[in-house]
């Protein structure tokens, strides 16, 4: 069981829980992101989330599909949230299940490193000052797929 | 030559101050001929060496060959999470 | 941020996510334990926790500090449930966050791997059989702290 | 002799009929000795060779003294989760 979709209201975290846990599991495991109030030492006031959706959806899929072949039977469900979002506001839910506990941390693990290597979502923060900046994680170590990149 | 339309998001539909922009490419162009094209257009300027192309909604390397009618898209430095 | 507590009633494990996610927070982990429906190849149709309440909340406040010694300065809350429970039902929840994800992460799993280690609960089976049973891991293979021993 | 009162749960207070039994030991006994005199009694066959004794809320080895007054706990096989 994988789902996976991008959202532009409030992650309804408890829900995503619920919906993979079933009879035959025995661990579920949550990851939640969310709006911290500094960045590299600026002070963050909300960020502003945009996201290729289509491309988004299908990447966050095989993200499940490759969980599921490397760590058994897990169930999977991943919401990302776009728009403007404030202070403790919920940018990502990873819910995850599985009969025991082990795979279900792993496949958790797995999914939030793929998505932040690899699906097409942007931030942009906007700070105290008024400033704003898309957020670059490549300016300070690329960590993106070298077989991926296009260009010369 | 062909006619592509490639989709931009976040900094790059900034750069460019568009969502999407057509260029054209050589008959059999690859990656590597869209994102010379886009390079020459106002804003292309911001394109880092190597930028990352989707086709149809997959990572695409550099010599991977476009058709009109595919979904291309040039993808900012993710930062999702 | 510590917090343990043995419960009779149903965990809300929405309000520990909550509870631990704060504006300096960034990732906020949960780890679920539910009620499965097969162990050892038995059908189980529930099962009966109990603990030994006032060490228990000890040792999983020992444990909260054990992971902010390892891993800085999470925050962290354990709720274990006591009682008669039904398949799918909450019985333990370990809601972790920090201002990163990797310490959110690995704290989480520390905490779960401790908790099954050390912390006085059992649970007794019981079975579509009508037969009931006290789970003993140690029968399989004793992982309890060799220190920790009494006895002769 | 000293006489201290012994939690007991799940499993042992099960086997002992009794959730805390009071045992004698030595002046000066140890975690060992409230093991030798729980052994004896009825129940005290389901006892594994070390059983794990906890003396005020934590683990405490064999060798460790005990006094009255102390919280003493003979702890089953634990199985939280």
């Amino acid at each position: 069981m994988i789902r996976a979709a991008i959202v532009a209201a409030p992650i309804d975290v408890a829900g995503l829980l619920d919906e993979v846990t079933a009879e035959c599991t025995g661990a579920t495991t949550c990851f939640v992101g969310t709006v911290r109030d500094v960045n590299d030492g600026r002070a963050v006031t909300g960020i502003e989330y945009s996201a290729y959706a289509a491309m988004a959806i299908e990447e966050m899929t095989r993200i499940g599909t490759e969980a599921r072949a490397q760590f058994g039977d897990v169930r999977i469900v991943i919401e990302h949230r776009v728009g403007t979002l404030g202070l403790r506001d919920v940018s990502v839910a990873i819910a995850v299940s599985h009969a025991r506990r082990a795979p279900a941390l792993d496949a958790q693990r797995f999914a939030i490193e793929e998505l932040k290597r690899r699906v097409p979502i942007w931030k942009c923060e906007h700070y105290v000052d008024g400033d704003r900046q898309w957020v670059d994680p490549t300016a300070i170590a690329s960590d993106a797929p070298a077989v991926a990149r296009g260009g010369q | 030559m062909t006619e592509l339309q490639v989709l931009l998001f976040a900094s790059y539909a900034e750069a460019f101050g568009a969502s999407a922009v057509t260029v054209s490419v050589p008959d059999r162009g690859t990656v590597e001929d869209v994102v010379a094209a886009l390079r020459v257009l106002p804003g292309g300027h911001v394109l880092p060496a190597r930028p990352l192309v989707s086709v149809d909604r997959r990572y695409a390397p550099g010599a991977v060959p476009v058709h009109a009618g595919q979904e291309v898209a040039l993808i900012p430095p993710v930062a999702g999470g």
